[in-house]
Formats: structure tokens, sequence, C-alpha cells
């Protein structure tokens, strides 16, 4: 317990950012900019080590920490990571950092936004590190409300305006997580006779196996929690704040957004919905799986026919999310870790994604493809973004995509085989998608009215180069990522062993 | 020769011949009371006829002239003529008035007066009910007299009236609050509200001088309590033709008068007993030294008739309210420290 | 006699007083903002006083009134909430017709005589601190008095709640006559379940059920909370309601312990009635006011859940979700108070596009409506969860759960008002004026909305620090 | 005790009878003969002109409701000034104090223009 | 002999009247009226109770002049808020208070 308490830093470093910041003089815009970017990068830093320094071989929780928070309650600030979340505080790492400098050209009131984002960052970066579901909640709404602001002083008003995006998310959002609150309380409630209760994650798991926790109830608590997770992953059909919040919101949070806080939802559903409610999990799984097919197949057609980059972007993510959700539903070592895997990659592609289209946004102020076309001879650098994130998003072997992609569709085969071959259908029409954007965008005949607008440059480069370096890194090197997961994953099978003859939905109608 | 002729000596004489006809004391003692309260309205029939014919002897001897003379020696028998007058009166009952209520207002007037009387101390002993509250009942049931004015003057259907009724009903509670604190230094003074210890403790020295203050106070608002000049807006006639009264005549008319004089010497009875030593005096006997001093006050009220001139409402609003109250609250606290000086200093 | 116990009382009647005195001496031309704040800061004042003194206890004129940790606790409800109260509302008091010196010397004895409530411990001193905070209350809901709403709320509040004390006290005669004494402690000794003694605590409960316009004694709230000024709605809002809880608390569990089984099923009764009707009703509400009042019959009816569970966990509970409850209405009275004097109204309508023109103020009121619906992380959140919790370690998960239901319904509604702030279009072009004092009214509770949802460790201490005391 | 009040109860009772026994002699010796003009209200011998039930200046209630706030106030005084000799000097400053309060009422009262006759 | 109990009737028949009064009268002031006549009935019981019950102790002397007092404050308050609308609306119906719906 001597040692640095890095995850804390981690924590801390950007509420002490934001802190600094609201003393900075709000026209010290260079300032405030170096500022944020120094602490993201050194919160950067830290996770990178801290992914590195993560002993396999211990595995489990490590780098912990645990201080009493509200005695009374059993609420504990517990905070550590342990192979499943190490990929998301390195995903929110990465993203945050390159999101400032995505958000480096920001004119108006640049002191409200960067404070806000370090918040929202923080927010982000707590809710995959704290162990406690008390701490968790606090710091899932938390998230919430500079989402709110941002859209809607930040955010762009093209299709819907940017209150009605903003309000739109949060309400969804909101009520989702009502749901949720509902049944982590009720968890809360049963998991544990007064006196021993307890928020702390890995006590609540222990419940299901000391048999306090009745089918009943698990059942019912996880259709609440599926509610809540759900609408956080964009699951069909709580999936419709997901676009239009993406397209109102300025970059760097629509980066953050689709990049990170959308895997809070998957986050949840594993760590909550499989650890601590198994059997919930199994009955509903069936349904789960249904339902992502229809993300898959429904958000791609939606896709297909959007005119905007943002909301074919926006989209795509709702259709990647579909292959997390099948994942999960899978219910057996290779699909959650695939589920994982791809969260994590979808982060980086998705991030990619959003930053280039703020690029050619803020430099052109078009985002529609009609208007588009032949960037790549004025803005190769930019080109280079785009194609690196389409070309992960469609699963080229290689990139960061393909590898969790593949065991998605592995491990649901067995269990699923409509479900998952349908979803591979759904490559089709991403790769659709995904080429109909980039041809449109990049290629085709040089367009002069666009020959005024530079190429990206200076900071504008770090977010390419990052994501971009981990998109290639994490493709041609699938075990630096595979690894954390299955050995964090492969704790879990004995209790997804257990749940084999457990009831599911499907029996339960079939019979 | 005062225990003699003492009223608490005819009592007893009384209760003597009783008890040898009927063996039950309580009945003797309430027959005795019946005695008392027969006793009361004969007190206050005949101060109405003497007040009328004294106030017109009095003013006309103010005024340097001769009064009633016609009827009967010196015009002693003015007041029963007036009586036999009104008593074959036609009653006209005005259009439009509420009825109930406009012909309720002189009974009800009526009754406050006469209940005040019940716990005078007429003499040694001589009270018709001697309440250990005594001070509070007569302030509480001449309070009520308020409401009649009100009755009359907003049933009557007609402008002065309601004028009158609404006037009325300001002055009275005006001038009732600076009435009631003045009275506070006395039943501090005595330590009880019983009107008789009142008496009692002025054996050997009236409260009017140890609480002059007090006396002036209450004769003030006593005399606007009772709607007299100075402080008879309520009828004066050069205003509001008789106020409240407008639309009587006749007996109702007759009720309204009698109660007006049964309050004031009301009024008077009260200020002799607790500023004048009420029957206390030397010689004679206790009632009749009791009335010698009703009889001082009230040549003092109707003096004041004819003295000053009336007030204009305001200035009769805020002196009671701006001069009265403050001094009676003043008084009462100097009382109070006065009361301490003296216990430390003997 | 030991007077230090009552310091804080004394200093309160003393600031009211004054304030009276100086309204009297300023010429009258000028405006009474420093009336405004030197009350804010005397009851700050007296609050710190009050905390200063807080090992003090005991019980003062033979056991008239006590002075324990409840008791303290529920002071310093008062005396902040009020302070924060005063702070956002000098513009809108000195829109007033005349008289805002009068304003704040009422509010001030107002306090008075909830303090009075928090401490009583007979039914004497109960109906004197009762009185004072009632008829300052009749003056201030009417004392907007060009608004014809203002006095006809007066008035019915007036006679309503005049009717309910009069219940009261009746009911409390009986109590008298059937135990012998006024005091509480005495009752709780004599207690002997007579019929008349038991008509006797009903009606005690029935006048108390009014102040806190529990279902089905609610029927007078959101007329009046509509007509009166806004300052005076909040206070209704936390404060009167808080300390008739006060009273009830310490009636029904000091008092009357052995007659639990029976109040506690009316109060389990009164509670889902007031969370179901006041949840449903304020869904259809146009008018803000009027929401806030069917929202605030709903918290009564979360308050009350505490009072089901009868033991130390309900009262630190309802002492917890008091303070923070006070927190939450401080911002959104702030806020509407802002849009009140900014377009004349107080309807839904006229919040819309609040968040272009302020977004401070609809993070704010966003907030403060979401920590009432008791949504983390804000401080509804531990709030609620503290009062339930008590609920179903008592055996009642059922209204744990209805009441969770009942908050997520709340949801919608209170999210309706941040739709028409952050969706709708502004009316006018017109500035926001906003007074600093307000701003800070208004981050005060902002801050401590948030602090108390994430960090409500310390004050959760203080309030079973306090429920202790009552047991 | 019991027996004062009975008496005064008569007393009462008697006082009522009077005037109604008055006003039933009158009845009997009076001559009715009832007209238009009689009964018409008074106004200095014209006919009434418009209503006579007219809203009245605020003044007479402001008095009122002073009144009512200081004639309460002496139910405290009373049975504070019988015992006042027994009770001592803490008593007294006590109503020292009220009187004070009382006073600042009557100040108010008299600042705020309650007292005039506007 | 006149007891507790007869005082407890006339404490409860006023109640009852005046609380009839209230639920059925529509005049403002006859509804102030009838919560005096409520308030009247308590301090009847409680002068009652003090003299029969507790004879030792000044308790409901001291609640009844309380009682008075605050029931003098709350009509003074009530009439000048009636007087306030009536200079308002000229009319003191309790039905025609409708400028709020319920």
């Amino acid at each position: 317990m001597n040692e640095f308490p890095i995850l804390t830093t981690i924590l801390l470093l950007p509420i002490l950012g934001a802190l600094l910041l609201s003393c900075l003089p709000p026209l010290a815009e260079k300032a405030i900019k170096v500022v944020a970017a120094v602490i993201m990068g050194a919160v950067a830093v830290l996770a990178v080590y801290a992914y590195g320094a993560y002993d396999f071989a211990v595995g489990g929780m490590q780098f912990t920490q645990n201080i009493p928070w509200i005695a009374d309650l059993g609420v504990n600030y517990a905070v550590g990571v342990d192979g499943m979340s190490l990929p998301f505080l390195l995903l929110t790492a990465l993203i945050g950092f390159s999101a400032v400098f995505a958000s480096w050209n920001l004119e108006q009131r640049p002191k409200e936004f960067f404070v806000l984002l370090l918040i929202l960052l923080a927010g982000v970066t707590g809710t995959f590190i704290v162990r406690d579901l008390f701490i968790f909640l606090l710091f899932y709404e938390l998230v919430v409300i500079p989402i709110y602001i941002m859209v809607i002083i930040w955010g762009s008003t093209k299709r819907v305006s940017k209150e009605y995006a903003g309000m739109k998310l949060t309400i969804y959002l909101l009520i989702g997580s009502a749901f949720m609150l509902v049944g982590v309380v009720a968890l809360y409630l049963n998991a544990f006779p007064a006196g021993a209760r307890t928020f702390s994650m890995e006590l609540l798991a222990q419940a299901h196996q000391l048999g306090h926790l009745s089918e009943e109830f698990q059942i019912f608590t996880f259709f609440l929690l599926l509610l809540g997770f759900g609408s956080l992953l964009s699951m069909w059909p709580f999936h419709s704040w997901s676009p239009d919040g993406y397209a109102g919101a300025p970059t760097a949070v629509s980066m953050i957004h689709a990049g990170v806080l959308k895997k809070i939802g998957g986050y949840g559903l594993i760590r909550i919905g499989l650890l601590v409610l198994p059997l919930g999990l199994k009955f509903w799984a069936p349904l789960i799986a249904g339902l992502a097919v229809v993300n898959v197949l429904y958000a791609a057609f939606i896709a297909l026919a959007q005119k905007d980059l943002k909301y074919v972007v926006g989209y795509s993510s709702v259709s990647h999310m579909g292959y997390v959700l099948i994942g999960i539903a899978a219910l057996n070592g290779t699909g959650i870790s695939g589920a994982i895997a791809n969260m994590f990659a979808h982060g980086i592609m998705s991030a990619l994604f959003f930053a280039m289209i703020g690029y050619v946004y803020e430099k052109t102020h078009i985002r529609e493809m009609d208007g588009l076309g032949g960037l790549a001879h004025q803005m190769p650098r930019v080109a280079t973004g785009f194609m690196l994130a389409g070309m992960a998003s469609l699963g080229l072997p290689g990139l960061i995509g393909f590898v969790p992609e593949f065991t998605i569709f592995v491990g649901s085969f067995g269990r699923y085989p409509v479900c998952a071959v349908l979803a591979i259908a759904g490559i089709v029409f991403t790769a659709l998608y995904v080429l109909r954007l980039l041809a449109n965008v990049l290629f085709g005949p040089r367009r002069p009215e666009f020959d005024r607008y530079r190429d990206a440059r200076g900071a504008e480069l770090v977010p390419l180069f990052v994501l971009g370096a981990v998109l290639v890194a994490f493709g041609l090197f699938p075990n630096l990522l595979m690894q954390k997961i299955s050995s964090e994953v492969s704790t879990m099978l004995p209790l997804l062993a257990s749940l084999q003859d457990a009831p599911a939905l499907w029996g339960v109608i079939w019979r | 020769m005062t225990e003699l002729l003492g009223l608490a000596r005819l009592s007893a004489m009384i209760r003597e011949v009783l008890t040898l006809f009927l063996p039950y004391p309580d009945v003797v003692d309430f027959i005795i009371g019946l005695v008392g309260i027969a006793g009361i309205f004969g007190v206050i029939f005949t101060a109405a006829l003497v007040l009328v014919y004294a106030e017109r002897k009095i003013s006309a001897f103010m005024q340097v002239r001769l009064g009633p003379n016609r009827v009967g020696p010196a015009g002693m028998l003015q007041s029963f003529a007036d009586m036999l007058k009104l008593l074959s009166k036609e009653d006209i009952i005005p259009c439009g008035v509420d009825r109930w209520m406009w012909m309720l207002a002189p009974v009800v007037l009526f009754l406050p007066a006469a209940t005040v009387y019940a716990v005078f101390p007429f003499d040694d002993g001589a009270v018709l009910a001697d309440l250990n509250i005594g001070i509070l009942f007569v302030m509480a049931i001449s309070a009520q007299s308020t409401l009649p004015f009100l009755m009359a003057g907003w049933s009557s259907n007609s402008k002065y009236a309601v004028i009158g009724g609404m006037r009325t009903v300001a002055q009275m509670l005006s001038y009732e609050i600076p009435l009631v604190f003045s009275v506070l230094g006395i039943v501090m003074l005595v330590g009880s509200m019983r009107l008789s210890d009142i008496v009692a403790a002025q054996q050997n020295i009236w409260f009017i001088v140890l609480q002059p203050v007090a006396f002036v106070i209450y004769v003030i608002a006593a005399t606007a309590e009772t709607n007299r000049a100075p402080f008879d807006l309520v009828e004066g006639e050069s205003e509001i033709i008789a106020g409240p009264f407008t639309e009587y005549s006749g007996m109702r008319w007759a009720f309204f008068f009698l109660a007006e004089y049964a309050n004031l010497l009301a009024a008077s009875a009260i200020a002799a007993t607790l500023f004048l030593g009420g029957w206390h005096g030397p010689f004679l006997p206790g009632w009749l030294w009791f009335f010698i001093k009703v009889g001082l006050m009230i040549f003092l009220f109707m003096w004041f008739r004819w003295t000053f001139p009336r007030f204009r409402i305001d200035q009769m609003m805020s002196f009671g309210w701006k001069i009265l109250l403050p001094l009676a609250l003043a008084n009462m606290v100097v009382t109070g420290i006065g009361i301490f000086v003296y216990r430390l200093w003997s | 006699m030991n007077f230090s116990l009552i310091v804080p009382e004394l200093l309160t009647a003393c600031l009211a007083m004054f304030l009276v005195v100086l309204d009297l001496l300023l010429p009258g031309k000028e405006t009474r903002r420093s009336l405004g704040y030197l009350a804010v800061f005397g009851l700050l004042g007296i609050l710190a006083v009050l905390l200063g003194q807080q090992e003090a206890s005991g019980a003062f004129y033979v056991n008239l009134y006590t002075v324990d940790g409840y008791a303290v606790f529920l002071k310093a409800l008062f005396l902040l909430a009020v302070a924060l109260t005063l702070l956002f509302s000098f513009d809108l008091i000195e829109r007033l017709p005349r008289y805002s010196g009068e304003f704040y010397a009422l509010i001030v004895f107002s306090v008075l005589g909830m303090m009075l409530m928090a401490s009583a411990n007979d039914l004497i001193t109960l109906i004197v601190g009762m009185g004072v905070m009632n008829i300052s209350f009749y003056i201030l809901v009417g004392y907007h008095f060009r608004d014809m709403r203002s006095s006809e709320a007066g008035a019915k509040y007036l006679i309503l709640s005049a009717a309910s004390t009069a219940v009261l006290l009746y009911g409390a005669s009986l109590v008298y006559g059937y135990t012998g004494s006024v005091q509480f402690v005495k009752i709780f000794q004599a207690v002997d379940p007579s019929p008349a003694m038991l008509g006797g605590m009903a009606m005690l409960v029935i006048g108390l059920g009014f102040k806190i316009a529990a279902v089905p004694f609610h029927m007078w709230s959101p007329d009046i909370y509509e007509g009166a000024p806004l300052p005076v709605t909040a206070l209704l809002a936390m404060c009167s309601k808080v300390a008739a809880f006060a009273v009830l608390l310490r009636l029904l569990i000091q008092a009357l312990p052995a007659l639990a089984d029976g109040w506690v099923a009316i109060a389990a009764l009164l509670a889902v009635l007031s969370m179901i009707a006041g949840n449903v009703i304020a869904m259809n509400q146009h008018n803000i006011k009027r929401l806030l009042a069917y929202s605030s019959i709903a918290q009564a009816g979360y308050l009350l859940c505490g009072l089901v569970a009868a033991d130390q966990a309900g009262v630190k509970g309802i002492l917890f979700y008091s303070l923070l409850y006070v927190f939450a209405n401080v911002g959104a009275f702030a806020v509407i108070t802002v849009v009140k004097l900014h377009s004349g109204s107080e309807d839904m309508a006229a919040f819309a596009g609040l968040s272009q023109k302020s977004p401070f103020l609809a993070v704010v009121m966003t907030v403060s409506l979401l920590s009432m619906a008791g949504i983390p992380p804000m401080a509804g959140f531990a709030g609620k969860l503290y009062l339930f919790l008590a609920v179903v370690e008592r055996g009642y998960l059922w209204l744990a759960l209805l009441g969770f239901v009942m908050s997520m319904i709340s949801v919608y509604y209170y999210l309706l008002v941040a739709k028409v702030m952050y969706w709708g279009e502004p009316a006018d072009g017109r500035r926001l004026e906003v007074g600093s004092s307000l701003k800070w009214a208004a981050a005060l509770s902002l801050i401590a909305t948030l602090l108390l949802g994430v960090y409500p460790g310390p004050l959760a201490d203080a309030a079973a620090w306090a429920a202790a005391s009552l047991f | 005790m019991l027996q004062d009040y009975t008496l005064i109860g008569v007393l009462i009772l008697i006082a009522l009878v009077v005037p109604i026994g008055g006003l039933v002699a009158s009845a009997m010796v009076q001559t009715r003969k009832p007209g238009l003009e009689k009964s018409l209200p008074y106004e200095c011998g014209i006919d009434p002109i418009g209503k006579s039930w007219i809203q009245f200046k605020a003044s007479y209630y402001l008095y009122a409701l002073v009144f009512v706030v200081f004639d309460v106030e002496t139910m405290f005084l009373y049975p504070w000034a019988v015992q006042f000799q027994q009770l001592g000097l803490f008593a007294f400053v006590e109503m020292i104090i009220f009187v004070a309060i009382l006073t600042l009422g009557l100040w108010y009262a008299w600042k705020k223009g309650a007292l005039e006759w506007k | 002999m006149i007891g507790l109990e007869h005082f407890l009737a006339v404490g409860a028949l006023l109640f009852g009247i005046g609380l009839y009064g209230l639920l059925s009268k529509r005049n403002v002031i006859a509804l102030l009226m009838s919560i005096e006549l409520m308030l009247n009935a308590v301090n009847i019981n409680l002068i009652a109770f003090a003299r029969f019950v507790a004879p030792d102790r000044p308790d409901g002397q001291v609640f009844a002049i309380f009682n008075i007092a605050l029931a003098a404050a709350e009509v003074a308050v009530g009439l000048a808020l009636v007087f306030r609308i009536y200079r308002d609306r000229a009319g003191i119906d309790a039905t025609k208070l409708n400028g709020m719906k319920w």
C-alpha cells in the first residue's frame, strides 16, 4: 500500500487541472490549452505505464487503494485495475490526450471548454477504475453533466439543433440510469443482510456464489441494469440519441463519447451484469443477441443512407456496438474477450474518425458527403487518418478491428449461429458505407475550391499520430491487447461454465 | 353609626328574619341576592331619573340659566314627565332596517350596562357577587356595550346611523386600551382583582394619591367610553344627527338613554371604587360615602361636558393612541419600579 | 434556569425586532437591501453561535424546552435555509409593493417559530412556536397585496391552517385531559390507549399532517404555493414542512413508542398516498410553483418513509434528506426568481431557452431538480438511499420499491422543465439580469448539492448524531 | 363561587326582561299611525339618496386590528399584575421586556400611519 | 352537580358547530368565526381539564391563555387579509376565491 497511488493520481490530475484552469485568465488561450495538454499527457504516460506494469503472473486487481468513504452505507473509495479495465483506462487516457489536441483551434470560451473536458475525462476514468458500485454511479452520472453543457454551448446545429441533441442525449442517459439506479439499490439491499451491506463490486460478485441472490431477483434486476447500460451502449431501440448526439456535439466530445463513454455500458454489463448477476445475463442473453443483430444491420442500413459524415460514423458506432453485445451474449470466454477487445478497438477508430471529421468540418465547414470530394489531394494527412479509421472499421486484417471482430464471431457462432451469420453479413454493409464515405470524401477529382484549405499540421497531428499508431500497433500485435483481456476472462470461465444449465429466455419461451 | 346603617347589617337582618321561615341557608342566600338585584335595578332607575334632571340642572347652572322648572317643584318631576312621554310615543320601525338586529340593539345595550353593577361593593360586604376577577369582569362586560352601538348603527339603514356606529366602535375600541392599562397599576399595588380587596387596600390612603396619572387616564378614557362630551362624536347632533340612535324613537330610544346613564353611573362608581377609596370614609355609613363619591364623579363628568368643546375625530383618535396609551404603559412600569423601591426602602 | 441554552432563540427574536426598529428609523424611500444583508448575516451569526454551543444540551424551564442534538441540527437547518432564501430573493422582495423591511423581520420571526418547534418538548411550547411561525407565514403568503392571487392565497392559507391548528389544539386538549400533563415525556408515561386519548393523538397528527402537506391533507398547498411570493413559497416548501416533521418525530418517537404499531401503519399509508399523488399530479402541471408544490407533497411522502422506519436510521434519513432538500430548493427557487423577475411569469414556458441566456442558471436548475428526483451524483440520491434503507431494514421493502419507482416517475416531470430550458427558444432577446447575491446563493446550493452527493459522510454523521439524541 | 355567578345570571335575565317589559308596556299604551313618510330613513327631511351601506374608510378597520392585538396582550398583563408582588424582580424585568415589545408594536403602528386618521 | 363531562360536552358541541360552519359557510368572515368557535371549544376543554384533572398545576390555564393570544393574532391577520380581498374584488365569498384552480 506504500506504493505510488497511480490510479488516484490519474483520477485527480484532470480535476486538479480543471481547478488550475479555472484560475487562469480566460484570455490566456494558449496557456489554457498547453496546461490541458500537459495534464492529459501526464495522464496518458501514467496510463501507459500502468498498462505496461500490470503483472499478469499475479492477475486480479492491481494498483489498488481502499479508503472508507461513507462508512454507514458501506461505501469505499476503492480503485484498482484488472485485465478488463486496463484497456479502457488506456483508451480513455489516449483519447483524452488526443481530444485536447483535436480541440486545439477552439476559439469560443476555451477556458470553460477545457475545464469541462477535464472534468468529463476524470469522470470517465473514474468509472473504469473504481471498484465500488456507489462511486461508479457517481462518476457515471458525473459524466453526463459536462457533456450536456458542452453540447449545448459548443455543439453545432446542423440537422437538429444542438439543444435538441444535448437534451435528447441527456434524457436518454438519465432515464436509462434511473432504471439502473433502481436495480443497483435493489442489488445493494438484497446482496447482504443489514450491517454487512456493501457497494464493493468484488464482494457483491460473491453474493451469487453465496446464494444470496435468487434467480428471479437476478433476472429482474439485470433487466433494469440492461435498460441503463443498454441505452448507454446505444442498444436498439435505445440508440437514437447516439447519432444525433454525436452530430450535435463538438469534436472532442464526439471523440470521447463514441470512443470511451459508450464503453461504460459494455464494461458495466460485463463487470456488474455478468459477474454479479450471472443468472440474469444468462436469462436475457438471447434477447440481447437478437437486439444486437438488429443493431448491426439496422444501423448499418441507416448509415448507408446518411449524407452527413458525423451521422455515418454515428450509426456506424451503433452498428459496432451490436458486435459487442453479441459477444457478451455469447457467454463464453472467447465472445467476452472479443467484446472487450472490440470496444477498445472501436474506441480508437471512432475517435480517430471523429477527429478527422472535425478537421474537415473545421476547415471546409461542410459535413455533407455531396459537398466534399477529392480531399486526398489537398489534405493527405487527414486522408491517411480517414483511411486508417475506415479500414479498421471494416475489419481489415492487420489493423485493430480485425482480431476482435473475428474473436466475437468465433465465440458467438457456437451459441447463436443464425445471429452470428447475420452479423457477419453486416460486415458487408459496413464495408459498403465505409468505402462510400472514403470514396466520396477523399477520392475523386481534385476540387479547386478546396485548394485554399491547408492540411492538418502542428498540434493537430497529435491525434492522428497517437491514435493511428495504436491502431496499427495493436493490429499488428494483437496480443498486446488480447493477452491482458484473456488473462482476466480466464478467471471468469468457471462462472461461465456454471451458467450452462441456467434457464434462458428462449428456453423459457420454447418450453 | 356607620355600622348601624351599613348595608351589611341590613342584609344580616334580612337573613335573620328569613331564617325564621326558611331552614335552608342556600335558599336564604339566594333570596338575599335577589333583594340585592332588586336594589341594583332600583339604583339604576332612580339614578337615571335623577341624572336626567341633574344634567339639565347642572348645565343650566353652568350656563347661568334656570333649566327645567315647570313640572313639580324646581322642575323635579320633569324626568317623570319625559318618561311618560316616551312610554306613549309611537314606535316607528323605519323601512329597510335589518329588523332583528335593529330591535335587539337597545335590549343588548342595556344588558352590560346593568350587569357590571353585580360586582360593585356598595358598602362593606354589600356586593352582589364578590368575584375574584372583579375588575376584569367590569372591564370585560363594559366593553360589550360597543356591539349594540354597531348593531344599531348598521341595521338602521341610515347614513348617519352607519357613520355613527362606525365612529362608536372606533372610539370605544381606542379608549378601551388605555382604560384597561390604567387600572393595571392598582392591581399591581393590591395584588388582587377583587373589588372589595381593592377597596380594603385603600383604608389608609386612596389610590388617587398613589396613582394620579392612572386616575387622569381613567377619567378621560371613561368619558370617551361613555360617549360623553367632549368625546360625543358618536352622537354629536350637529354632525350626524344622533348617530346610531337616529332612527330610534319612543321606548327603544329610552332604553338607549337609560343605558347611557347607567353606564355613566357605572363609570363613576368604578372610579370611586378604584381611586377614591370606595365606601371608606369617616362618620357616615359606607354606602353613603360611596354615593357621595359617585356623585362627585358624575358632577365631574357633567362639568366636562359643559366646559370642553367637542374633539375632531382625528384628534380624538390620536389622543387616545399616541398620548394616553404610552402614558398608561409608562405608568405601569413606573408603578412597578416604585413598588420595588418602596420595598427596598422599608 | 440555564439561559445559555436558549441564546440562539433570544438572538433571533432580538434580530427580528432590531430589523423592525431599523426599518422604522431608515428613511422611507431607501431600499431595504441593507436590512436584508443584516438579516442574512445575522442569521448566519446565530448559526455560528448555535454550532458553537452544540455540546450544550439539556432541558430548559421544567422540561418545557429541550436542547439536544436533534434540535440543534434542525435549528441549523432552518437558519441556513432562511439565510440562503433571503440571499437570493433581495431583488424580488424589493419589487414587492411596499414594506420590504417588514418582510425581512417577518421571515426572521418565522424562523424563531420554527426553532421553538424544533425544541418544543411540551404542547404549549409547540403551540406557541407553531403560532409564531404560522402567523408570520399568513402575512408573508399574502404579502404581495397588489397581486390578487397572493392575498387570496394568504386568506386561504390562514383559514385552512387555522382550522387545522384548531383540530390540532382540540387533540392537544384531549391529550392534556387524559394525561394531566402537557409534557411529551409525561404523555409517554401516562399512555393508556383509551379511545379519547387515541382520538386526541389522531387529531394532533392530522393537524401536523396538514402542515407537512401529506396526502390527504395536502389540498391547500398547490394554491398557496402558487399565490405566495417566491421566497415564501420556498420557505413553505422547506422549512414549515420540516418544522412540522420535527414536532411529529419528537411526539411520536419520543412520546408514543408504545403505540408505534398504530402510527407506523398510518405513516406508511400517508407516505404511499403522498408519493403517488404528489408525483402523478405533478406530471400535469404548467406553473412551475405548482409543479414544485406537488413535488414537495411527494417529498413529504419520502420523508414519511423515514417515520415508518421509526428508528434511529429513519430519523437520520429524514434529517439528512431535509437538509439536502433545502439546498435543492434554494437552487430551484433562485432560478425561478430570476425568471420571474425577467418575464413576470412562473409558467414553464417562461423558462424556454434559459440555457442560452444563462447556462449557469440552467445548470443550477437542472441539478437542483435532479437532486429532488434522486439522481446521483446529486445529493438527493444519497438522501433517498438513507431513507429507503432505513425502511427496508424494518421490513418494508415494498415501500422502498414504490419510493424508487415514484422517484423515477418524478424524473419525467423534472426533466420536462429541463427540456423547456434547453430545448425551447427564448421568448425575447433581453439580457437576463442576475444579482450577485443570487448568484452566490445559487452557486452555494449547487456546490452543496453536488458535494453532499459525492461525499455525504460528514453530514450523515451529523444527522446520525442528531438522531441519536432522540432515542 | 358558583352562587355568585348564579346571581349574575339572574341579574342578566332580569336585565333582559326589563327592556322587553318596557317595550311591551309602551306597545300597550301607544297609538299607532303608520305612514310611509314616517318610516323613511332620516335624511334631513328629503328623500334618502343612494345606499346607506357604503364602503368605509380603511382607518376604522386599522384601528380595530390594532385594538385586537393590544387588547389581548392585557390578558397576559392582568395575571402578572395580580401576582406581581410575589413574583419578584425577575418577572418584573420580563414584563418590562414584554411591554417594550408592545411599545415597539405601538411605535411601528404609529410610524406606519396606522394611527393616522387618513 | 356540574362535572367534567358537562364542560367537555359543551366543548365538543361548540367544536362541532365550528366545524359545521367551517364546512358549510361561504363567507370568509363566517369561516373565521367558525374557527374562533373551534378554538374556544379547545379553551373550554383546557380549562375544564385544568380544573378537574390537574388542579395543582397551572398548565391548562396557561395553555388557554396562549391559545387566546394566538387566536387573536390569527384573527387580526385574517381580517386584514379579508379587508384586502374585499377592497380588491368587492366581496368575500369564499367560493369566489378561485383565481387559482384547486
